[in-house]
This record gives structure tokens, C-alpha cells and sequence, in this order.
């Protein structure tokens, strides 16, 4: 086992092995991603009952959760790249930190808009600065520094470098950030979904939930290695691999993917 | 299911607006974030075959051109 | 582009061993395959056209930029004086100097201080904040610097990027005063310079001139 | 990389004192030369909290309902104002060049600026805070907390925002990314301190935010002059 980690890691030092083994890694993670999601949804938005007290309107939760989830995920995936990236100076790492930023950023804002969205029916409004709310705003201000901070520094290197050292501060601020500002008293309710307890809601409404959030780690773990694909393209054109591959590529029409 | 027709499903109880326009925007950053790097996978594809092309076309021009003496000396 | 600078004798001990150096800079190597070898005595010119690598080379050896591939060994201190300055301006040439032995863990009493700016030149401006100094003067504090360290404990090793600018023809004088002070004892110096030093003992490594 | 012969691991720590001590000396001093910095931020603080009477109106009630959260937001903002100024001159004189190469470790070098600094704005702003309180028509009861709550939270902004100013020393126009990068790491510090003053103003016990407040500035304490040091490095590398 330990062997085969150490393997591993040393091959992930290669791009141009990560960049044939992501395409495979994906043409599995998509497809199970998009069949998750559309299950899940398909099954939270016409299957699971609705909640007795909150209606129809609970449905959207099958966007909610999995989008919060998957958004603080993002953010500890990059400080964890951060932390691989200075202590082993992996370009992967710095690849990843890139690729997962938007992605992350998109994520909270979808989580902050379908709580806005919820909010309207549930408390009458679009905005409630709750603790969960705020937590999630402030998530989304830490993944504009990142992206701010790598679109200022012109150099390549020295950007994944220093997005790298924001990532982990982020990261171990995201918290503290949550603590305090549970602080606030909360309209929220109590979380709805965790990893370790039995949830209270009943089996046929969780089960769907579980289903999203599989669905949506997945798509993110394949749409993150597409983009890192591209960035490994981008940064390794000048190498013979990549010429060779685009030789061939190129030759049929369209077939780029 | 626990809709009794597809109207009612549509219709979400009167929230309608709400739930579908969260799974809408959901779709949309899904799609988004999916295409995104696909496309700009193959456009780079595209770009560096056609990089090639013209450092090829530009190869085939020099050697027509140089059928001079040097090119000839190198070549025999 | 491929330059070697080797010195003969083995079993010296180096104070600045380089192997393979290799540098590349948004998409264009600077060098590679850069064998740099300095023994106590060594006194080398790097010389090279604007943006050949000079600065960069020097950062990369004096460890403050990462981004080079290749071996490095370098002695225990070393001493390296960049493009900039290096004072700060509201602070007098004396208190500068006593943060730059604080920091280089030398002796900093005010005796020793002002008698390395008696040694440069700079006798009676100890108290005169550096922003009052003009260009030449306040490279003149740096002179003083390097005439720090050639007290016992100073840095063996100087890595100097452009000592000359901005300095009169007495101020290049004192600067190779102090050069060739170095190599005597046991130092060696690298030394970006456009000019030339005019030593007799300086070797050349023109970064420019074995360019692809 | 690059291996460093015979480097002397086993420092005394009467060396570190002394590169500490001769740090904070020479970044006081040069602070003191240039006393016009020194002021602005305190004058921004003022102004900042003169613009809110004049914003929502000078109703005392409708003052000291919000005196908590104006007077930590601006202390928040001036000390950020201030904080591309920590590395910006040295890195324009070349002197932060010789800091990085031979400060070591270069942590403690870090620390001691991140201090001088403090020294030169937290703090000040801290002892003004009174004043700014009375504008605002804080109950004097808190005006003890709001005191201490400064004295224990501007240290760590000071400590983040260094990151940040390492962070982007090399970029000319660092000032409002450096705002971007850092206000959200700020927002615990903001809870805390203003939520501590909320709760002396309406009669209860602030222990628990200020307790909140001296672990978030002992964890910053410990772990972000590493950072500092790692950004420095990096951001010196252009």
C-alpha cells in the first residue's frame, strides 16, 4: 500500500502521466456525476414527499446542500493543493488551485442564491444574515482574493505560489469564520445533512440528497481534471508529447476533446 | 411520485417560481462549469494544430526556396 | 547556451560550487548547462548585453530567487548587493549599517562603523540621513558595507550586481580597493559589471557572448 | 535545491533577541523619522467615524445603537489603509532584499515588524478609540471593553494584513487586492470585538468574546509570521 503511494505520488510529479490518466478518471466520474444529479434531482423534485411544513419550496435543499457542501470542499481541496504545492513544489498542486477556484467561486455563489431563492417562501425574504448565509458570503469573498491575487501577479510561478499561501490561511480561517459567526443567533435550521449522524428527515427524502451530493462531488472531481488538462496542454506546448498529440489530434476533425 | 399529474408537478404547489428557478440556475452553473474547460481543451487543440500546420507550410516553403547551393550542400 | 567556468586545483575548499544551472523566464532560457566553480582568490566578471540572465543569475546563486534547476553549494555566508540600494533613506548611514551587522551577526559598535565610512569616504556624514547623500554617496555606504565584511567572520563569498554605478572615479577606486582586498584574503567575488573593473586579476563570463 | 554549508543551526537565543530587538529599533526609528504616516491612519479613523453622524444622523440612540460596529469597522479599514505600507518602503529602497537573505530565521524579522507596525498604528488607534466612542455616544461602562477588545484584536490584524502585504509587495497597485485578500480573514476578529461591546452595552458579560478575541491573537501569533515569511520569499522572487 505504502509503496503504491509513493508510486503514485511520484507519478503525479509527471503532467503529461496525470494528463492520460485524468481522461480516463473522467470518462467514468462524468457520466456517474450526470447520472447522479439527474436521479437525485428527478427524484427530489417529483418523488420525495414534500415537507409538511415548508411545502414544495424544501425541493430546492437538492440544489442547496450539495452546492454548500461541495463549495467548502473546494475551498480545503485548495489549501490542501496549497500545502502540496509549497512543501513539494508540485505543479499539479498549482494547477488545481487554479482550475478549483472559479469552480468553487460558482458553487457558493449557486449555494447563496438557491438559500436567497428558498428564502422567499420560507422566511419572506430574499436575504437573511444568518449564520449559515454569512459564512457561505464570506466563502465566496475569500475565493475572489484567490482569483484577484493570481490574476494580479503576471508571473506564473510566483502566482500559484502566493494563491497558494492565501488558500491555506483561507483555509485554516474557514473555521473560525464559521464559529464566530455562529455567534449570530441563527434562523436557520439546524444542518439538515450529516456524514456521521442518521439525518431526521425520513429515508425518502434524504436518500435523494445523499445521491446529489455524490453526483455533484463527481461532476466536480471530472470537470476539475478536464480543466486541469487543458492548463497542462497550456503550460507544455513546447514539448514533444504535446506536438505529437496535437499531430494527431489535429488530423481528425472535431474528435478534439 | 407525490404528484398526482404532470400540471401539478409544473406548478410545485404555488411555488413553482422558486423551486424551478433554483434548478435552473443550478443547471446553468452545472453546464457552465462542464463546458468551460471543455471547450477550451479543444480550442487549445485547435490553436497548437494550427501552430503546426503553419510552422509546416513555412518548412516546405524554405525548402522550395532553397534549392540554392547551401541547401543542396547540406543536403548531399 | 553553455558556459563553464571552472578553477583547476582540487581538495581548496569552493565557495561557490554551481553545476548544470539551468534557468528559463517567461518561455526563454536564460542559461543552461552554467558551471560555476569559485575558490578563495577568484575574482570574475559577469559580463552579457541588458537582459542576458546577469541579475537573475545572481539572485538565483544568492538564493533569493528558487526558480533555476541545477546544483548549488555555497559557502556559509555570502554577501550580495542587488540593483536597489539597499539603505533606507530616513535612517543615517550609521544606523543603517548597524542594522545590516546586526543582521550579518557582526560587530556593530559605533567605533568599527565609522571607521569603515572614514575608509570609503564618508567621514563626518555618520549622522546625515541617506536621503540628504547623493546617489554616489549613498553607494559610497554600501562600500562601507563590503568594508565590513572584510573584518574576520565577514562574508568570503560577494555576489555584486552593478557595484560601479553611480560611483566618481575615487568611489570605483575604493571599490577596488576592496575587491582586491577580498580576494587577498581568502574571498571571492562574481560581479555583474558593464564597464569592466580594470583588474588584472578579474576573469570574464559573458553570459552573452555563447548565446544559441 | 541549494544546500547551505555548515549553517549554523544552534542559534543562541540571545541571537534572536538581539535580531529581534535591533529590527524593531531600526523600523521604530525610521517610523519616527516620517512621523506624517504615522497620523494619517489615526485621522482617517476620525474622519471615518465623524462621517457616520453626519450619514444617519446625530439622534444619540440611533448612534449608540451602531457605536460598536462603526467604531471596529473603521478601526478594521484604517489599520488595512496602513498595512501596504509595512514592506512597501523597504522593498522600494532594496532593503528587504538584505532582510531576506539574511534575516534568520526569517520569522523573527517578521514578528518584529509586524510589531513596530502595531506599535505605530494599533496601538495608537486603540488610545483614541475613547474619543471616537464619545462621538458616537458609546455608554462609558463599555468603553473599558472597546479598549481592550482593540488591544487584543488589531494585533492580528496587523499580523494578517503583513501576509497580505507580502503577499502583493511587488505589485504596484496592491492596495485595494490587498483589501480584497484580507477583509474576509478579518470578519472573526470584527465579530468578536464588536460583538464583546454589544454585549457589555446591553448589561451582560463580554468574557467569552474576549477570550474569543486573545486565542484568535495567540493562533495568528504562532502560525502567521510562517506565512509572512513563505509570502515574503514569494513575493520577492519578480
Amino acid at each position: 500500500m505504502w509503496t503504491w503511494i509513493k508510486q503514485l505520488w511520484h507519478k503525479l510529479g509527471s503532467p503529461r502521466w496525470f494528463y492520460d490518466i485524468a481522461a480516463s478518471w473522467i470518462r467514468w466520474l462524468l457520466p456517474i456525476g450526470i447520472l447522479c444529479i439527474v436521479a437525485g434531482f428527478v427524484w427530489g423534485l417529483a418523488f420525495a414527499p414534500p415537507d409538511y411544513q415548508q411545502g414544495n419550496s424544501f425541493r430546492i435543499i437538492y440544489v442547496h446542500v450539495p452546492s454548500a457542501m461541495l463549495a467548502q470542499s473546494i475551498f480545503i481541496t485548495m489549501g490542501i493543493a496549497g500545502v502540496i504545492l509549497l512543501v513539494w513544489r508540485m505543479k499539479l498542486a498549482d494547477m488545481v488551485i487554479k482550475i478549483a477556484a472559479p469552480i468553487g467561486a460558482s458553487f457558493t455563489a449557486l449555494a447563496l442564491a438557491s438559500g436567497a431563492i428558498w428564502g422567499v417562501p420560507t422566511w419572506g425574504t430574499w436575504w437573511v444574515w444568518d449564520a449559515r448565509t454569512t459564512a457561505m458570503l464570506v466563502l465566496l469573498f475569500l475565493y475572489f482574493g484567490v482569483i484577484a491575487l493570481r490574476q494580479a501577479i503576471a508571473r506564473e510561478e510566483t502566482a500559484g505560489k502566493a494563491c497558494a499561501i492565501l488558500a491555506i490561511v483561507g483555509m485554516i480561517d474557514i473555521p473560525i469564520i464559521k464559529y464566530s459567526v455562529n455567534w449570530w443567533l441563527t434562523l436557520h435550521q439546524g444542518a439538515t445533512f450529516r456524514l456521521t449522524a442518521a439525518p431526521a428527515m425520513p429515508p425518502e427524502m434524504w436518500i435523494p440528497l445523499l445521491i446529489t451530493v455524490i453526483g455533484f462531488y463527481a461532476f466536480f472531481v471530472a470537470v476539475l481534471f478536464q480543466g486541469v488538462r487543458g492548463e497542462i496542454l497550456r503550460r507544455e506546448h513546447r514539448t514533444r508529447w504535446v506536438s505529437e498529440l496535437v499531430a494527431q489530434r489535429g488530423a481528425l476533425p472535431g474528435a478534439a476533446s | 411520485m407525490s404528484f398526482d399529474s404532470f400540471a401539478e408537478l409544473l406548478a410545485m404547489d404555488g411555488h413553482a417560481l422558486y423551486v424551478w428557478a433554483s434548478y435552473g440556475l443550478a443547471l446553468l452553473v452545472l453546464t457552465a462549469n462542464a463546458l468551460v474547460p471543455v471547450l477550451y481543451h479543444r480550442r487549445l487543440l485547435h490553436q497548437q494544430w494550427q501552430q503546426q500546420r503553419r510552422a509546416q507550410a513555412r518548412e516546405a516553403v524554405d525548402a522550395a526556396a532553397g534549392s540554392g547551393p547551401q541547401h543542396a550542400q547540406e543536403t548531399s | 547556451m553553455v558556459a563553464t567556468l571552472t578553477s583547476a586545483p582540487e581538495s581548496t575548499p569552493l565557495l561557490l560550487d554551481a553545476q548544470r544551472l539551468f534557468c528559463e523566464r517567461d518561455g526563454r532560457v536564460l542559461f543552461t548547462d552554467l558551471d560555476i566553480q569559485l575558490l578563495p582568490g577568484d575574482l570574475v566578471e559577469l559580463r552579457g548585453p541588458n537582459g542576458s540572465g546577469k541579475t537573475t543569475l545572481l539572485r538565483a546563486l544568492a538564493g533569493l530567487n528558487p526558480d533555476f534547476e541545477g546544483g548549488l553549494t555555497l559557502s556559509e555566508r555570502l554577501l550580495y548587493q542587488g540593483h536597489r540600494v539597499g539603505l533606507n533613506l530616513l535612517l543615517t548611514p550609521l544606523e543603517n549599517l548597524n542594522w545590516y551587522q546586526t543582521l550579518q551577526h557582526l560587530p556593530s559598535d559605533r567605533i568599527t562603523l565609522e571607521a569603515a565610512l572614514a575608509a570609503v569616504g564618508l567621514a563626518g556624514y555618520d549622522d546625515t540621513p541617506c536621503h540628504r547623500l547623493s546617489a554616489g554617496q549613498q553607494r559610497r555606504v554600501l562600500l562601507a558595507r563590503l568594508h565590513l565584511h572584510l573584518a574576520p567572520g565577514g562574508a568570503l563569498l560577494w555576489l555584486l550586481d552593478e557595484p560601479l554605478t553611480a560611483l566618481d572615479t575615487a568611489g570605483a577606486e575604493v571599490l577596488r580597493g576592496l575587491l582586491v582586498a577580498r580576494i587577498d584574503s581568502g574571498g571571492a567575488v562574481l560581479c555583474a559589471t558593464h564597464q569592466g573593473l580594470g583588474l588584472t586579476q578579474s576573469r570574464l563570463l559573458d553570459l552573452g557572448a555563447v548565446r544559441l | 535545491m541549494s544546500t547551505l554549508v555548515g549553517t549554523d543551526d544552534s542559534a543562541p537565543q540571545g541571537h534572536l533577541w538581539r535580531l529581534f530587538s535591533g529590527q524593531l529599533r531600526r523600523d521604530l526609528l525610521a517610523a519616527v523619522r516620517a512621523p506624517g504616516e504615522l497620523v494619517n491612519p489615526l485621522m482617517f479613523y476620525l474622519i471615518g467615524i465623524a462621517l457616520f453622524p453626519m450619514g444617519v444622523g446625530p439622534g444619540p440612540n440611533t448612534l449608540a445603537l451602531i457605536a460598536a460596529g462603526v467604531l471596529w469597522v473603521l478601526a478594521l479599514l484604517a489599520i488595512l489603509l496602513a498595512m501596504d505600507g509595512m514592506f512597501r518602503r523597504d522593498y522600494d529602497d532594496g532593503t528587504l532584499e538584505q532582510f531576506n537573505l539574511h534575516m534568520q530565521p526569517l520569522f523573527v524579522g517578521v514578528l518584529a515588524k509586524t510589531l513596530a507596525h502595531w506599535l505605530m498604528t494599533g496601538l495608537p488607534l486603540t488610545l483614541i478609540a475613547p474619543l471616537a466612542a464619545l462621538w458616537l455616544y458609546l455608554p462609558s461602562h463599555a468603553v473599558g471593553t472597546l479598549m481592550l477588545t482593540l488591544l487584543l484584536g488589531t494585533p492580528v490584524l496587523s499580523l494578517l494584513g503583513g501576509m497580505g502585504a507580502a503577499l502583493t509587495v511587488s505589485l504596484r497597485r496592491g492596495g485595494l487586492l490587498l483589501a480584497l485578500m484580507i477583509l474576509p480573514l478579518y470578519v472573526p476578529v470584527l465579530i468578536m470585538g464588536a460583538g464583546a461591546i454589544t454585549v457589555v452595552t446591553d448589561g451582560l458579560d463580554p468574557a467569552a468574546q474576549i477570550k474569543w478575541l486573545a486565542a484568535i491573537l495567540a493562533l495568528a501569533c504562532t502560525l502567521v509570521p510562517f506565512a509572512t515569511a513563505a509570502a515574503l520569499r514569494i513575493g520577492m522572487e519578480q
